[in-house]
């Protein structure tokens, strides 16, 4: 059955097929979203691209729901989660992970004229993040959440939607990531929001693998050290951030 | 058992806002719905007009998309509702428009005789509708009023999109953390077990209105 | 008095009533007879403003000041409410329309479900009770509100002839009162008996004697 | 309205995964449904009672976890579907349950006297069902068909749990990276005249169904 | 022959028949009166097995080979199907239980219809009849399928005297072919002239003559 191919290293099967699935979250800008013509797009996208091209492989795309990212990989559906995909020990019972491709941090985002100026002053504030993220972990993590308002966390389907109750001052904080947050903050206005100097902790994204694959893991690290090597993975990450900040 | 322990706490979490959604906006849509039913019955093409095109637009696009407008969209226009409000606001407003057609529905489906019959006794506009009309009107709309109930059941659902834990976005995050199916089957069981109970109550309903065929 | 002038009215291309004249006074019974099919319900559907008619005129003279529109109507299908009881069908109106108190419509309907054979069935719905019993119901509802004229399509159709003895006592008994009463009825014995104008309705309405 | 140019390519995209989803549950589960009325009204207590607990548990689930339950769950007895048969398949048993009752409802309407004058008359209990019932069931289930039909529509937006990309997807993706509400706007709009025409195909088939009262 | 043995029936604590015997043989017409409310259609609802009845028996002798139930019935408030034609309602049967072509059962419809004075009304529908034309319709349903027994609950309650006596003759033709036909009747003068046996329901069923 299913069941137990899921046990056996897949190597075999993916190279027989030609093809290895990654799925992503499509609404997930900028590392892997659809652009207005119906394009997949974004920094992961062109990276895995870049990657599996020179495994030999195709690369096919599966959009997915992100709260049901890990059943999608341990169903089979998909064979990676590379999709912006914060290393945390809870993930870490779950998936294999490769070496970090990239440094990111939790950070908190107020508006530009709040009182909030460090995390201190978030005791009794309303604080948002997205379901199902790092972020909410990270805070979980560190038991913040008791301390906030009603002692809890408001959690959306989106960034974007805890970008949009922040301006509309319902809640007072949302709690992101580095990259994403920074991407936001561009679209809406830098003038508008401040993000603090103290932040909910240094993350690393991997790309998620299932436990039982390998040989895929040893593949892609190979890959992705070749990559960062040559220049490759500078040059995607100076289009998307004007920078090379992959590590 | 432990294991079922052990994800209770969110569950209920959840449940609590999917009962209190259920049951405001159970309790606010159905006099609207009347409220609307009426007006859109009556003899001014203004009011009827305007009806009208509520009706058309509520029905015509998904709640969700009501729910965003209503807690996001306001927001432009100075108008900032808190979670709660918001979603009571959207629920009530989407479902008012759908029990408001069934009532017309209802109100139709009462043969021309019983008009004719309340026209010659001359019995008031008025006395006709809340004496004759609606009471027959009630027996035959609780069935399709049933289904509507059902529904918001699950409805209550789509209060995720503003940030709101519910039953189902308990059973999603739970089933994420912990690599399982198990809480959605959880969470299947738990909407059972409410709308079993939904169901109960319009059948004790529908047999209090047998007293007559 | 009542007054129908050229009464026409079609149903599509099909033409029901042409040009009837007709009229009834206060204190008359009126029966209307004719075949199957020839347009004495809608005639009298015209008459209570149910129906639309296509030309002609129907004037009622001396109304009583009152909104209630003077005509009333007993249906041949009879039309109950079927969520009220035989007795709330009688007292529901009295209360609205006339505004009585509960008590005295109901003191008032029991007695005129009483002197048509019903007694004992006050709580009856109408699936519960005979075509005979719905009739009666049906004519009681409208005698007691008392409209100037009342028009009543076949009231006997479903009743032994006892009871159309008990029910032509009655319409005697409004139209002395001052009812104008207009019946129709296939029934000839009791269209001979009860008649003051005995029409019958063929091409066009004559009247027969009075 | 170049910006509208700009988003329609990916609208446009979901719009064809909102239209494939909703014409076919309808022709599946409509049939499917008047099976199910069929087997629900049958004499047979075991046929009755698998319908009744079918449509139990149909009815009271969501359809999202219903989705995710034959995507996901099925998987663990064995049964990988792709992610469109398995959309179809979830839906379609959805909506054929829901069907079914709208149907027992229409039959359950027409009046003793209908079933009576049939028997008397000396037809069979098929005859009666298909040459009496039926064609005045029709007419009568017409309206709450036409409401099922309409929110089959706005439902179509749950394949997303499937990483299906439907209209509001679609909206959800563009107002992320434009950080803007626009695209919902666009996609409320985008139902309105969905909606329409099948309300549009409705009405036209309720004249048809005017030739008798 | 149709044979009723001690029949007995109540609706909750109402008795409406109690101990009711009688019966009648194929060319038989077999009229029942009574008061209203007695129970005369409760007792035909028993005969063409519509109703359950408490205690006693109904027999049927002589049965033909044929799955159809050999009491027919023509309601009090007639059950026309709305859906079909005046003409269809008659084929529709004709073409299901007697497996008629559709050609034939036309024929005989419109036949049948025509007898009863309802040429040109073969593609109305029930809403566009009056009341004695949907009457003559059932009758004409009912007729058409030609039963062993055929019960008619006030069959001419609507109908004018010209068009009682072809009911009354239509009777007397399919007794003589061999019908067992009950009639129920508020009419006196149309029991008395086409009655072969002649009842009345009071406390019990009584023969009047025959
Ligand atoms: N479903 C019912 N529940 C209770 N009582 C009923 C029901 N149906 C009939 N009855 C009662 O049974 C009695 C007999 O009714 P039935 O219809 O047989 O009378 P009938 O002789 O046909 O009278 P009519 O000449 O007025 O039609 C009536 O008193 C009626 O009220
Ligand atoms: N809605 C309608 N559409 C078309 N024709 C109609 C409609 N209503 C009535 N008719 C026709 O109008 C004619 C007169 O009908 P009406 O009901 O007035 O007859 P009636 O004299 O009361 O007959 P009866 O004694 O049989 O009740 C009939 O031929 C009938 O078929
Ligand atoms: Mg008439
Ligand atoms: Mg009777």
């Amino acid at each position: 059955s299913s069941r137990d191919k899921d046990k056996e290293d897949s190597w075999d099967m993916i190279e027989e097929r030609g093809t290895i699935i990654v799925g992503l979250d499509d609404t997930f800008v900028p590392m892997g979203f659809k652009d207005g013509s119906g394009e997949l797009t974004g920094f992961d996208v062109e990276l895995a691209e870049e990657a599996i091209k020179s495994m030999g492989l195709d690369v096919q795309f599966q959009s997915i729901d992100w709260n049901l990212k890990e059943t999608e990989l341990n169903a089979g559906n998909i064979d990676l989660i590379w999709n912006g995909y914060t290393i945390t020990e809870a993930r870490r019972e779950k998936v294999n992970f490769t070496t970090p491709y990239l440094d990111n941090q939790q950070v908190i985002v107020v508006m530009s004229d709040s009182s909030v100026k460090n995390k201190a002053d978030l005791k009794d504030k309303a604080v948002a993040t997205q379901n199902s993220s790092s972020a909410l972990e990270a805070i979980e993590s560190e038991g913040a959440k008791e301390t906030f308002k009603n002692g809890d966390i408001v959690l959306f389907d989106t960034y974007n939607d805890a970008f949009m109750d922040l301006e509309a001052g319902r809640v007072d904080a949302v709690v992101a990531d580095e990259i994403l947050a920074r991407y936001y903050i561009a679209q809406r206005g830098e003038e508008k929001y401040y993000i603090l100097d103290e932040d909910f902790g240094d993350e690393e994204y991997g790309i998620g693998v299932r436990k039982e694959d390998t040989t895929l893991l040893e593949k892609l690290n190979t890959v992705l050290d070749e990559m960062k090597a040559d220049g490759r993975a500078a040059a995607i990450s100076d289009k998307w951030f004007g920078e090379n900040i992959v590590k | 058992m432990s294991y079922i322990m052990e994800i209770m706490p969110l569950m209920m979490q959840g449940l609590r806002t999917t009962i209190w959604v259920f049951v405001f906006t159970g309790l606010l849509s159905i006099p609207l719905g009347m409220i609307i039913c009426t007006l859109r019955l009556s003899k001014s093409k203004i009011l009827q007009g305007t009806m009208q095109l509520y009706i058309l637009i509520v029905r015509g696009t998904p709640l969700l998309l009501q729910l965003i407008f209503v807690f996001f969209g306001l927001v432009y226009v100075g108008i900032v509702l808190d979670r709660g409000t918001a979603v009571l606001i959207a629920f009530t407003l989407n479902y008012a428009a759908y029990f408001a057609e069934i009532f017309r529905g209802g109100v139709m489906s009462i043969s021309e005789g019983q008009y004719e019959a309340s026209k010659v006794l001359g019995l008031s506009k008025r006395d006709t509708y809340f004496g004759v009309i609606l009471p027959q009107v009630f027996k035959r709309v609780l069935p399709p009023v049933g289904n509507e109930l059902i529904t918001l059941v699950k409805d209550t659902s789509l209060v995720y999109v503003l940030g709101l834990g519910d039953v189902i976005r308990a059973a999603k995050t739970l089933s994420n953390t912990q690599a399982s199916l198990m809480p959605i089957v959880v969470a299947g069981v738990i909407y059972l077990v409410l709308i079993a109970i939904v169901t109960y109550l319009l059948r004790r309903t529908e047999i209090k209105y047998n007293y007559y065929r | 008095m009542l007054k129908v002038e050229n009464l026409s009215k079609s149903f599509g291309d099909k033409k029901v009533l042409e040009n009837i004249n007709f009229e009834v006074n206060k204190g008359d019974i009126a029966i209307i007879t004719g075949p199957s099919g020839v347009g004495k319900t809608t005639l009298i559907r015209c008459l209570s403003s149910l129906e639309k008619y296509d030309s002609g005129k129907i004037e009622i003279s001396e109304r009583r000041e009152e909104k209630q529109y003077p005509v009333g109507l007993v249906f041949q299908g009879f039309n109950l409410f079927p969520h009220l009881s035989a007795l709330e069908n009688i007292t529901f109106p009295l209360i609205k329309v006339k505004k009585h108190s509960k008590e005295k419509a109901e003191k008032q309907a029991k007695e005129l479900l009483a002197s048509l054979g019903l007694e004992g069935l006050e709580e009856s719905y109408e699936y519960q009770l005979s075509g005979g019993q719905k009739q009666r119901v049906a004519i009681a509802r409208a005698l007691a509100l008392n409209p100037e004229y009342l028009c009543f399509d076949e009231p006997t159709s479903a009743l032994d002839s006892e009871l159309r003895e008990d029910v032509g006592e009655m319409l005697r008994g409004i139209a002395k009162k001052g009812t104008g009463v207009i019946v129709i009825t296939h029934d000839k014995i009791f269209a001979e008996k009860y008649a003051t104008k005995l029409y019958e309705l063929g091409e066009q309405l004559e009247l027969r004697n009075s």
